[in-house]
Order: C-alpha cells, then structure tokens, then sequence
C-alpha cells in the first residue's frame, strides 16, 4: 500500500489528534530507561533512545499481574471489563512480530483467550523500524527484519527530517488520511534507507538446522556448559517478548483469581504436589527455555520462538547470551 | 467477536456423593451433579473417556484429575482423589451438598474408536485407575461392548484396604465378557487373587499382543517397569498407550508448564501412545 | 481521635494469663482486636509481623513471657532479639515505631493484658490509620506493572 | 594488573593441574563490552580464557550453593566473595576442607549502567588503564576516573581485601573503616517517615519479581523461599504494592548478621532497583548492638543465633 509523509516537526500534534480518539501509548522515559505507558501528553513520548524499552509490550495484552474473576456469592465472576480503542506508537519491529507468535497460542482455534484478545482487537499498532541497530539486536538472525510489516498497522521510517508512514493495513490507513502521498522518487527513497539499515544490522548466528541440533544435543554434554553459569532467576523470560508462561493464584484477600507471569527457570514452575519435578536441576530448566524458543516452537508453527530483541542478552546478571549458546550449540562437538 | 465462552471461567457443581474409597482415609471419591443443565448437555456432547477436568476451590486454585465414569452412569461427574497438597486437602474435608466448580472436560481423552474389534488389556495401579475404571465402565455398557473383542483388566494396589471401587470390582469376577486380576503388593491374610508388584503380575498373566491394545497408568515407578514387560510379550509402540500426568495451571495450551517437548500434556494428552512418546524428548 | 485501630495480638499460649483473662482473651476480645495464639513468642516470625500489617492491623501487639520464665527455657529471648530488629528496621523503612508493642507478661499478673491493650489501643487512635504496607490494591487492567 | 592476572591464571592451573580442586570458579571475557561471565574451569587448558578486571561483577560464592557437595572447588575471590564463603562455611554450606580460595585485593567494580548513562549503549571497545576506563563509541572517545565509574557498594566498600583464602595475590589494600560504610543510612535515617517510605515505595514499584537478586546473591541459598510458600502465602503473588513490598523487607531482614555488603543484588536487578540500604541498615545495627561485623572471623556467632539477657528491651513489665 501507500506510503505517506510527515515532516518531524508535525509530530506532536499528530500524536496529539491521536490522543483526541483514543488512548495512546508509546515509550516514555523513566530513570535510565524507557518504557509502555499511557501518555497524556504528546511531548512525555521518548523515541530518541537506540534501545528497545526495557519492560517488554506484551505486558499491555497480558499483564504481569491480571485479575481474572472475582469471588462473589459462591461465583466466579469474570473481570474482563470494556476495553477502550488504544493505539500503541513506536513500538519496534520485533515486539510486533512477537504479539503475533503469541497470538498463535492465545488465539488457538478453538481455545481462544477471551482476556488477549479483547485487548488486541481493540489495539492499533504504529511500528517504529529501526534505521540502527543496538549492540543486543539479531532479529536478522531469527528471520525478522528491522523494518518488518508482519503484524503491524503502519510502518514508520525515520527519514531524517520527515517520517514515512507506510500503510499496511486499513486500520491504518484512516489514521493518515491527512497526511500527503509519498511521491515515487521519495517512496524509493524510504525503499534504499530500509535496504540499507537493514544490511547494518549483524547476523549473529545462521538458525539453519537449529531445531535438529538441538534435538540431537538433547542428552548431550552442551547443556552441562550453558546452565553452569545461570543462576536461574527470571530475567530473560520475565523481558522476552515471546515468554507467555503464567499462573493462576486465588488471592483470597482481594477476592480474586489472579494470573502472573511465571517462568520455566523457577524450579517451584514445574513442582507437582507430589514432590516430584520432571525439570529438577537449572540443567533441564536452562534446557526447556531454549528448546522451546528454538525446537518447540518450530516444532509447533515452523518459526522460531524468538524475535532477537536482544532484552535478554542485555539484562541477564551474568551476561550468559542467547546468541553465544546458538552459536555453540551449532558447532557443538560432542567429546 | 463474541467471546461467549471464557476458558478459565469454572462452571458450578455442587457434590452429590462421597465415597470414602481406602481404609487409610488418602482416597475419596467424589460424585459431581450439575447446577445448569446446559452446562451438563455441554458437558456431556464433549466427553470422551480419558479426558480429565480441573476442578476448582476458590482459595485454593485449581487441580486436574481425571473423570472417573462413563458418560452412561448418569448425569454425574465421578473424581477420585488422593490427599496430597493444600487443594487435595481442601476437597477431602467437603461434604455432600458443597458447592465446588469445574472446567471440563480437558484434554483429548482415549482413542476408544480406534480400537474398535481389538482385545483391551487394561493395567492399572493405585488411584490412577480412575480413568482406567472409567474406560471399563465405558466398554461395558451393554450397547457399546459388542464394539470390543476381549478385555483383561489388571490392577494392582499396595494393600487389600488400598482397593478402590470395591464393590464394582468385585462384581466384574461374575463376568464372562471380562477378566479382572487383582494384585496387591505384599502378601495378606484371606487375600486370593495376585500378590506382587503389577509388572510381575502381568508377566504371569501374559496378555496376548494379537490385535490387543495395553492401555497403562499408574505410578511413574509400576508404568517405567511396565512397559518393557509388555515389549517383551510383544506389544508394539503403537500398541501401548498411557495416560500422563503433570503439574497444570490453565488446562488448555496456554500457561505452559505441562509440556513434554513440543506437546501439552493438557491439550495433546493425556493419552499418549508409547509410540508417540518416544518421538519426545524424556522430560517426564 | 475519631478512629477504632485494628489490633492484631500474638499470644504466647504459656504467658498468659490468669484464667479469667485468658478467658477474657478467648471469648470477649472486642471486635477490632484479632488473637493469634501461639506455643511460644519464639514462633512469632517477622512474616507474621508483616502480613498483619499488610492484611490492615494498625498496631501489633506481641506477648511472651517474661524472662527466664519461658515455657521453652529462651524462646522469648531469641523473639526478642530479632523482633526487635525487625520493628528497627520497619521503622527505618518509614512505620512508626510505635505500631508495634512488645509485653512481657507473667500468669500472676491479673487483669495486666487488659490494661495493655487499652492503654495500645488509646496511643494507636492518636496515630492517623496505617495505611504504608496496607497497600492492597487492585491492579488495573491493562495498566503496566 | 596483567601480572596479577598471570599470577592467578598460574595458581588456577596449578591447582587443576595437580588435582587439588575439580573446578575453578572465575570469569572469562563477556559477550558484551564492560561485562564478563562466570566461567567454570575443569581442565588447566581452560584457564587460558579466565579474565580478571573490574567488569567482573558477580559475587562467585554464590555458586557454592549450586554445585555438587562432593566436588572439590577453587574460587577466585574479592573481599566480599572471601567473606561470602566464609558466612556459608559457617551456615555449614560447605565444607572449607573442600574449597580452596584465591584471594585477590580488589579496587572495585566498574558499573556498567553508570558507564552507559553517559556514553549510550553503542560500545565499541572498554579498557581498563590505570585509574582510567577508556571507551570507544563509534562516535568518540571517553575517558572516565576509574574512582567514579565504580559501583555503589564498592564505592562503600570496606573490605577489599580477601579473607581466610589459602593464597592471597597482588597487593593489599587499605582497609576502610566500616562504620564509614554505614555513612548513608545514617543520613538516610534524618529524613521523614513519610520522606523514607516514599522511596521504599518508589523502588519496590519497579520490582518485576524476577528474584534476580535472590538468585545473585550468595546468601539466598534456601530450597524453598517464603516468597514461594503457597500455603501459607507469605507475601502476594502479584505485583502490587503489597507483594513487592512484601518480598524486598523480608529479602533484606533475612540479610541481617549475613549479607556481606557486595551488591550482587544491585548489580542483577533489571529494573535498577536500589534496596542494599535496607541490608546495610540491619548490619550497622549488628555491628552497633552486637559488635558483628559479616565476615571478619570465623568464630564469633552471628547475632541471630544467638541472645542474651542484656539485649535491649522493648517489652513492658
């Protein structure tokens, strides 16, 4: 579809006419880094900085902590109220794919998420490509792009002193319907500075035959050298955009009946009642959280379960990169 | 789009009967009756044997376990529990008349149609006959078991006061379109069926492999001792099936925790065919 | 002031009390005071502490025996230390030292538990409501975190 | 700098090599610029990638707790690695006949964040040259005082000198005065109950309970947290004011007498989140009433295993 332009400084007042239908929410800065929030200006919007927000999107469609139904006269009433028409702006490329994946479990036919999807139906989402990548980026890796459309409603590209707004899907398309069409030459334009990004963005691994070797390493040695160093607290599945784990607590105090996040790196996630854990040690925890992203979920929709937003590799305490067990994982040899 | 159906939201029962099963008091069973009727036609035009249910204690959360009735028996849903953690606990002290919710029923059930014509060679141990009961129940009702060739069920528990469902079992000895061995652990005085643990017993017993499916559950220990009698009489993967059990929160695909490689045991299981298991990574 | 404080009491079960006060403690207790009875002040962990705070108590009260005189020789003495440090540290957090009250009370002292708990109860209602730690609110939906 | 390297490098492998320890515990270079990982040696041949500089930032004991019982094992340690083990020595964690300590006087951490705040996440390059950091962005060129680029808990730190190792290498420090370690929660304590709770709230908010400071920390060995107690439930599993609240005072309060001040805790947390002020609180305490100071021997009994009649009184008679 058509690509329309904005010049920088009309910005604001775009987002602005935004916030007039609907609510907006895009990165704002807090302390060192930024993060999803609901702006009630235009102006608390942060797109200057390189890196990825630290608090992964996903949380606007399944919150760390989200009630489900209350306690009431015996009864479980559900608590999936109205969700209002929201935009999300300046969301990256990879944290858009990312929703898809999930999509693909909370939206499975048959056993659809009322709670995902009330939110994501209602959500617009205006994708900021990335004309640089951070030193924690490999979408490229992983089959994505910086200027990846899949999932999105508009595309931006940050062409200097203007935005071009690519329209991907209708939805969009009545949100720029002000905006003027881009003209051939300039269309090429956006066309060579996406090219051209994307050939800067590093290719930190190749994933070809990664869900065999993985399988073939299932028993193997390789897992006893990648958890070694893991602590196993929840940092990488708690900022993954694709980690999608929860539990379901009654908090009796509130009356509620509550899903968490969970993660598959805490040994209390797979504990039955009867004392025996299937993944006992960090060894078969480190193990199921890469098999999933990287056999499993191949296994189930032939793509990988990782977008390479690289939140993971920055946050982890001791610096044990998912890119470097790809990596060793492919040339593992077995003694 | 209408999302007229929460996935998470339990329906009301309300407990019609409690059955104290063992002498030790560790085992109940617990027989569910409908609030809404819809609910129960619902219920019923989705149930196949094998399937299981989470039930539902507000405070307590939710558990799985298997239904333990054939749709036949009547407008009840039938659970055997074990007392073990806080929601097991919880269960044990309710009475007939409390009220209890449910979500079900879950998972894919036994492939009861594929077995049409076969012999059945049904092994079971400890409370994890339920389902198993539930699959003997549903074989033997009149209009169903002319489907089925012969059927040979095993079931071993640790002591004679451990036996569940004593009265039917007792009543299948008079059957002649069934044979029923008993087994306990340890020898016992006025006990005179099997005595050993059930992968000796069934090496005694010796089902035949010919057109015969051996369907298995029981503890972890008697189904890893099981199965390879059962290859050694003859049985081929595909020809053994077991029914897993993990740790479960949602029930249906989505928190996560129950997976054995790419599958759910929720929503791919809990039946399982040996021959599909070992396509899996051995995370059990 | 114009408000009831909530009071929660820990009870060591040897302590107390005259039998007409345990009685008292057992079955006339107003209603905005809540009993937690326990084999000894050395079982009162800081967690009880704190989720009573958190569950709304404007004030706890906790009562062993006095030294030398535990039922288990030095419960109350290891509960001292620690309680002790435990109510240092939530009044560093920002708590009022004050919302939690430590007795030493020996099973000759008639009507003592009852004096105590008025006189908690009178210093508590000069204290606005506790309202730091009682902070269970609902998460919003959709909101982050 | 380099000759202390070399020199460990040497012990490393000489204690693999004559079959002293099964494993040594240290750091080899990271994947990303101003961070190293933890690196496990079993062979001597692995020593060659072991590094040592000041983006080591973990606190290596807490591995102590993760390894299997029966091996013998050999650690690299900093001060408060040295006093770490010393506490799980003393906890009966491990047994000290199986360990063998490197000890090395340590002139601190180099935060990273802190680096970052000022030249941005786009590194090419970070050395470490005399008492400079020295970065490359594909921009320019930084040059930082070592001194100020540290962590918080080193800028603090007290005790740079290992403790109870079996071989101590390059030169000692200075020792700090530990009370001047306890300088800010003096200060801290002046402000107002409403100013102090405050900042308690503002930084539990960020709390995402991902317990990476339980998991980087050496003290926090427990096979069952309370925070993962069901029944009882401790604290609330959600995150809401009462949950995290929940977790951050009993996670400190089960430091007191304990945490040995390295901010391993700080150093993991992904949301920069700043609680040692509360351990710090609870060990100045110990170090007042009870003279304890974490670490410094290995007879005196922690605090709380002990009491006496003299302790200070709240209780009314």
């Amino acid at each position: 579809m058509e690509t329309r332009l904005l010049k920088k400084s009309q910005l604001l007042s775009f987002i602005a006419g935004l916030m007039e239908q609907q609510a907006v929410f895009a990165p704002v800065k807090n302390g060192d880094f930024t993060q999803f929030q609901q702006i009630n200006q235009a102006d608390e919007l942060d797109l200057e900085s390189t890196h990825n927000t630290r608090y992964p999107p996903k949380a606007l469609f399944q919150p760390q902590s989200e009630p489900l139904f209350e306690f009431r006269d015996g009864k479980f009433v559900s608590l999936l109220g109205e969700i209002q028409p929201r935009i999300i702006f300046g969301i990256r490329p990879c944290d858009v794919h990312a929703l898809q994946l999930l999509d693909t479990v909370f939206n499975a036919e048959g056993a659809q998420d009322p709670y995902w999807l009330a939110k994501r139906e209602k959500t617009t989402i205006i994708t900021l490509g990335c004309e640089q990548p951070c030193s924690t980026c490999f979408c490229t890796s992983v089959g994505g792009s910086p200027f990846d459309r899949r999932g999105s409603d508009l595309l931006l590209t940050n062409m200097g002193d203007y935005f071009a707004f690519e329209v991907v899907t209708e939805r969009g398309n009545a949100l720029v319907q002000s905006m003027p069409v881009a003209a051939d030459g300039q269309a090429n334009d956006v066309k060579d500075m996406q090219t051209k990004a994307e050939a800067s963005f590093p290719k930190a691994f190749d994933p070809t035959g990664i869900r065999d070797k993985l399988y073939q390493l299932f028993s193997s040695n390789y897992w006893k050298k990648m958890q070694e160093s893991c602590l196993g607290c929840g940092v990488c599945t708690y900022l993954c955009p694709t980690c999608f784990c929860f539990d379901i607590v009654d908090e009796k105090q509130r009356n509620q009946r509550v899903r968490n996040w969970d993660t598959c790196m805490f040994r209390v996630y797979s504990q039955e009642a009867s004392g025996h854990n299937p993944r006992p040690t960090k060894l078969e925890r480190t193990r199921q959280r890469i098999m999933h992203k990287y056999a499993y979920w191949l296994d189930n929709i032939n793509e990988i379960g990782c977008t390479g937003c690289g939140r993971c590799v920055r946050y982890c305490p001791v610096n044990l990169d998912i890119r470097w067990m790809i990596q060793t994982a492919q040339n593992w040899v077995e003694a | 789009m209408e999302h007229n159906q929460n996935l998470y939201e339990p329906i009301p029962m309300r407990i019609a009967r409690v059955i104290q099963e063992t002498n030790d008091g560790t085992l109940k069973s617990f027989e569910l009756v409908f609030e809404n009727p819809q609910d129960k036609d619902q219920f019923y035009s989705n149930y196949n044997v094998g399937q299981f249910c989470q039930l539902s204690i507000f405070g307590k959360g939710e558990a799985p376990f298997g239904i333990a009735n054939a749709a036949w028996e009547g407008d009840f849903v039938r659970f055997t529990v074990q007392k073990m953690g806080s929601f097991t606990q919880a269960i044990h002290k309710m009475k007939a008349g409390d009220a209890i919710g449910m979500r079900g029923p879950l998972g894919n059930g036994f492939p009861v149609d594929e077995w049409h014509g076969k012999n059945l060679v049904i092994i079971g141990g400890g409370c994890a006959f339920s389902t198993l009961y539930a699959l003997t129940k549903h074989v033997l009702h009149p209009p169903i078991r002319p489907q089925y060739n012969e059927m040979h069920v095993i079931y071993g528990a640790r002591t004679s006061g451990m036996c569940i469902y004593k009265e039917d079992i007792a009543s299948w000895y008079g059957r002649d379109d069934l044979k029923i061995y008993q087994a306990i652990d340890c020898p016992e005085d006025g006990w005179c069926y099997y005595t050993g643990f059930v992968p000796v017993v069934t090496k005694q017993i010796a089902p035949s492999p010919v057109n015969a499916v051996a369907v298995l559950c029981g503890p972890p220990a008697m189904v890893k001792y099981t199965l390879p009698v059962l290859t050694e009489l003859g049985f081929a993967p595909d020809q053994i099936f077991t029914s897993l059990e993990k740790r479960m929160k949602c029930g249906v695909g989505k928190c996560g925790r129950c997976n054995i490689g790419p599958k759910y045991v929720c929503k791919h299981g809990p039946v399982f065919s040996l021959a599909e298991l070992q396509e899996l990574p051995e995370e059990l | 002031m114009n408000h009831q404080p909530r009071i929660v009491v820990f009870q060591c079960q040897f302590c107390l009390y005259a039998e007409t006060d345990q009685h008292w403690m057992d079955h006339e207790l107003p209603a905005n005071f809540k009993l937690v009875k326990v084999p000894c002040s050395g079982r009162i962990s800081p967690l009880f502490v704190l989720n009573a705070f958190q569950g709304g108590a404007d004030g706890v009260l906790i009562s062993g025996c006095v030294p030398e005189m535990c039922h288990y020789k030095e419960g109350n003495l290891g509960a001292r230390r620690q309680l002790d440090e435990f109510s240092r540290l939530l009044k560093y957090i920002g708590l009022e030292e004050q919302r939690i009250r430590f007795a030493w009370i020996d099973v000759n002292q008639r009507g003592r538990i009852q004096q105590e708990l008025a006189s908690f109860e009178k210093d508590l209602a000069d204290l606005p409501r506790n309202e730091r730690l009682a902070t269970r609110t609902p998460v919003e939906q959709g909101a982050l975190q | 700098m380099n000759n202390v390297l070399t020199a460990i490098q040497n012990e490393a492998r000489r204690i693999l090599q004559e079959g002293i320890v099964d494993v040594v515990v240290g750091f080899e270079a990271g994947t990303l610029q101003l961070k190293a990982q933890p690196f496990f040696m079993h062979k001597a041949d692995d020593v060659d990638k072991l590094v040592w500089n000041g983006f080591c930032q973990n606190n290596l004991a807490t591995y102590l707790t993760r390894l299997d019982k029966q091996q013998r094992i050999g650690i690299i340690c900093r001060g408060c690695d040295s006093r770490a083990v010393r506490t799980l020595v003393m906890e009966h964690q491990y047994d000290r006949e199986k360990l063998y300590l490197i000890g090395v006087p340590c002139t601190g951490i180099v935060d990273w964040r802190a680096v970052q705040r000022q030249t941005g996440e786009d590194i090419l390059s970070a050395e470490e040259i005399g008492d400079e950091i020295v970065i490359a962005t594909p921009q320019k060129k930084w040059k930082f005082s070592r001194a100020e680029m540290l962590h918080d808990s080193c800028k603090r730190c007290a005790h740079p000198n290992p403790v109870g190792v079996d071989i101590t290498i390059g030169e000692l420090l200075p020792e700090g005065d530990p009370q001047q370690a306890f300088t800010r929660t003096r200060e801290f304590e002046l402000k107002s109950a409403e100013d102090r709770y405050a900042y308690f709230q503002v930084e539990a908010e960020r709390c995402i309970r991902c317990y990476a400071c339980r998991e980087a920390c050496p003290m926090c060995y427990c096979s069952e947290c309370f925070v993962d107690y069901t029944t009882p439930r401790w604290a609330e599993s959600m995150i809401t004011p009462s949950g995290t609240q929940a977790w951050h005072i009993i996670r400190a309060f089960h430091q007191a007498g304990r945490c040995v001040s390295c901010g391993a805790c700080e150093r993991a947390c992904p949301m920069d989140i700043k609680m040692t002020y509360l351990t710090d609180k609870l060990n100045r305490d110990m170090l007042d009433l009870y003279g304890f100071d974490v670490g410094e021997n290995d007879d005196k009994q922690p605090p709380f295993a002990a009491f006496s009649l003299d302790d200070r009184d709240r209780f009314v008679k």
